[in-house]
């Protein structure tokens, strides 16, 4: 059965915000002049066509991507160390992150684990909530491919963080684990945590704000007609 | 802590269920070591005289196999991004896969080193030395191995590259891993020599987390 | 001038054959980098111009 | 500082004093050349094959030299990010492998005739061959990602790990080779020590300002090449982008 989870304690008030990013990748600029804000049970939907820089802005707002200008902001105060950042986040990627030699129970509580998570109870709450609890003991080497990405979702219960980066969740879910995440993305956020992901397809969220990065594309400087 | 411990944890778990990894770099460590009589022929005379550095340079060769994978399947499946949002540091990282790797490779070679210099006619003085040496200069075999296999990440014919990279930084390593057995075998003290290999992990053990961290950091950007 | 003659030159007391070697093989390698470095350059040049006057 | 970090700024100056150091490199080496063959004196203990020493030591101080510059411009380029940095020292290493290969090469022409050996594990020998593996690392590495900047990166780490290192392989190896070897190789040493004299240090000199000079006018041709592939590389990268704008979106 697919049931969302809820928990009672609530996150800390944050923002987490964003300005006058200007990003390269591979020697073209991706986007520049780039902001944004999320507080508190906000959360942020990342569109643009390929290559508008859905993926390099997420993995910036996560800390693994720098940028060559502009400045990150938690709650107000400059980003000072960007590798404490990591506590307040969950970055669900296009890779999921799995160990195909450990079961689902086991690959979820080494997550839960390498975070400090001491509430044991929420792995099992996070395999339940994407409907993963029937294989808990299968190794994920046997899983689809829908499974294990669902698998990769789960870490995002089974070891609890303010901000969520989901980089096209909706990606190989059937209907039902679709239904799973936006329900686990509302209560999320009821929680008082913050959602920023890349989508173009289905609407997970209610009530947030679009980000079209297209309108951040720089016009690219050709070489000759630098100064 | 639990950074270091779980991931630690993990790595042994996970070659304990792959084992037939670390067994493939044993196998290379004796296969290696036993062609040299087949090159240098059996006499007992000249393969004592060679019995340490060959075992040491067959188990700097086997210990280079084993580094290319250090960080190599974390790299591909994602694991790597999801290790460098740990929200401490990355040096508990780099520590936990160094003192994994250095469990289910270093210590496997150290054990099966005497029985190998068994074959090779290394004099009964010599065992004692070998092991020692062995186990002051491999950590320092898997920080700078560890360092290597970061820069190299996502690079094209990578583990070729690793090797001209990592194996004329380890020639120090080499020199006193044998010139202590080789004391040994001559009854002078091996001491100075064990002493400089440990010094050479104290600094390798200071420098090369850092360095190693670093350059996941540049892999995953 | 340190030689009697242009023979006793080219001998360089006995040692003609490293001399020489050294002195052809250090000249073959300064000539050798400067001529593939000014070929990349000038390949480069051309294929900067190509791409300009190609813009659309 | 970063005003030379701009690139179009800092080749304005290597530009502007290119003519002047090429100048000065043909004018040494035309010097310096007749000098080394024709006009100092032979050495009284290695004759004529002392010639060698001129380019053997010229070559031998570039490849040191470079391996500085490199290391340099790779701690510039880790701490402050100067794209220059990255740019010079990948310029840089082709030149400093084919110095060092030089080195050894005409050590070893030097070597035979007055050591009756081509090869000897002496500490500054090996330590050179291990730079020049170095060397071949470094280029290798920088040229191994589809990302020349991860390249950049990952080679300026090297370069820094390298020149911790070098020093170390040196000491090991001297001492190795004390241990190994009391040899005919000092007799030799002590040869070249005792007869720096007058005669021997003006072509030297000589040669050692021409190597150098070929150096830096070199290196802002090949600074201009540098910039130029990463221009291309740049406008090809802003036509791709250009058309996968031009598609509509999803």
């Amino acid at each position: 059965m697919v049931r969302a989870v809820s928990t009672s304690d609530t996150f800390e008030t944050a923002t987490f915000s964003g300005e006058n990013l200007i990003c390269r990748r591979g020697g073209r600029l991706v986007f520049t002049g780039l902001g944004f804000s999320v507080a508190s049970g906000g959360a942020v939907v990342l569109r643009g066509p390929n290559g508008s820089g859905k993926t390099t802005l997420l993995r910036l707002m996560a800390g693994l991507a720098r940028p060559i200008a502009g400045r990150l902001n938690w709650s107000g105060a400059a980003l000072a160390d960007p590798e404490a950042h990591g506590r307040h986040l969950r970055f669900i990627g296009h890779l999921d992150a799995i160990k195909p030699a450990f079961t689902v129970r086991e690959n979820l509580a080494f997550w839960a684990d390498f975070w400090g998570t001491r509430e044991t109870a929420l792995v099992v709450k996070a395999m339940e909530a994407f409907g993963l609890a029937a294989l808990a003991d299968f190794p994920a080497r046997l899983l689809s491919a829908g499974q294990r990405h669902r698998l990769a979702l789960a870490r995002l219960i089974a070891s609890p963080a303010p901000l969520w980066l989901l980089d096209e969740p909706a990606n190989t879910l059937d209907d039902r684990s679709l239904n799973a995440l936006t329900q686990t993305i509302a209560d999320h956020r009821a929680r008082g945590g913050m959602v920023v992901l890349a989508s173009h397809g289905a609407d997970l969220v209610t009530g947030g704000t679009t980000l079209a990065l297209d309108k951040f594309t720089p016009t690219n400087v050709m070489p000759w007609d630098e100064t | 802590m639990s950074v270091f411990t779980a991931l630690l944890s993990r790595d042994l778990k996970l070659a304990l269920r792959q084992s037939a990894d670390s067994l493939t770099v044993i196998a290379f460590f004796a296969i290696a070591t036993v062609l040299f009589p087949f090159g240098v022929g059996p006499e007992a005379e000249i393969l004592s005289r060679i019995a340490a550095g060959v075992v040491w340079v067959a188990a700097l060769l086997a210990a280079l196999l084993s580094l290319d994978r250090v960080f190599t399947v974390d790299f591909e499946d994602g694991t790597l991004d999801q290790l460098l949002l740990n929200g401490q540091s990355m040096t508990f990282v780099v520590l936990a896969k160094v003192i994994a790797h250095w469990l289910t490779t270093g210590v496997p070679l150290i054990i099966m080193s005497p029985i190998l210099a068994i074959t090779l006619q290394l004099p009964a003085e010599g065992y004692g030395t070998l092991v020692l040496a062995l186990l002051l200069g491999t950590p320092t075999v898997s920080l700078v191995g560890a360092l290597g296999a970061a820069l190299v990440l996502g690079a094209r014919r990578g583990g070729v590259l690793l090797s001209l990279l990592v194996l004329p930084l380890y020639i120090p390593v080499l020199i006193f891993g044998t010139a202590a057995v080789e004391a040994a075998l001559t009854g002078m003290p091996s001491a100075p020599m064990l002493s400089i290999l440990g010094g050479f992990a104290l600094i390798a053990i200071t420098l090369c987390p850092f360095g190693t961290a670093a350059a996941l950091r540049q892999a995953a950007e | 001038m340190a030689f009697e003659n242009f023979a006793a030159f080219i001998d360089m007391g006995g040692y003609a054959a490293w001399v020489w070697t050294a002195y052809g093989l250090a000249a073959a390698a300064l000539v050798g980098m400067l001529v593939i470095s000014r070929r990349t350059l000038k390949a480069r040049e051309r294929e900067f111009e190509d791409l300009k006057a190609n813009r659309r | 500082m970063h005003k030379y970090a701009n690139p179009t700024q800092f080749m304005r100056i290597a530009n502007a004093i290119y003519p002047w150091v090429a100048g000065l490199c043909l004018l040494l080496f035309a010097a310096a050349i007749p000098v080394a063959l024709m006009f100092s004196p032979p050495d009284y203990q290695q004759g004529e094959t002392v010639r060698i020493m001129y380019i053997h030591v010229s070559s031998a101080w570039l490849m040191m030299m470079i391996y500085g510059i490199i290391a340099a411009n790779s701690a510039m380029f880790l701490i402050w990010r100067h794209p220059m940095a990255s740019i010079a020292a990948r310029a840089s290493a082709p030149m400093g492998a084919v110095f060092c290969a030089l080195a050894l090469i005409t050590g070893m022409l030097w070597g035979q005739p007055m050591w009756g050996t081509f090869w000897v594990w002496d500490a500054r020998l090996t330590s050179t061959l291990i730079l020049f593996f170095l060397y071949i690392g470094y280029i290798a590495l920088a040229d191994a990602f589809e990302d020349s900047e991860r390249g950049d990166k990952a080679a300026a780490v090297l370069a820094l790990v390298g020149s911790v290192n070098v020093p170390i392989i040196h000491f090991s190896v001297e001492w190795w080779n004390t241990l190994h070897q009391p040899s005919i190789l000092k007799a030799g040493k002590e040869g070249v020590g005792s007869s720096v004299h007058g005669s021997i240090l003006l072509p030297l000199f000589l040669m050692m300002g021409a190597f150098t000079m070929f150096y830096f006018a070199l290196l802002v041709l090949r600074l201009r090449s540098e910039l130029l592939a990463a221009k291309i590389r740049n406008a090809r990268l802003s036509q791709i982008a250009g058309h996968s704008a031009a598609q509509p979106a999803e």
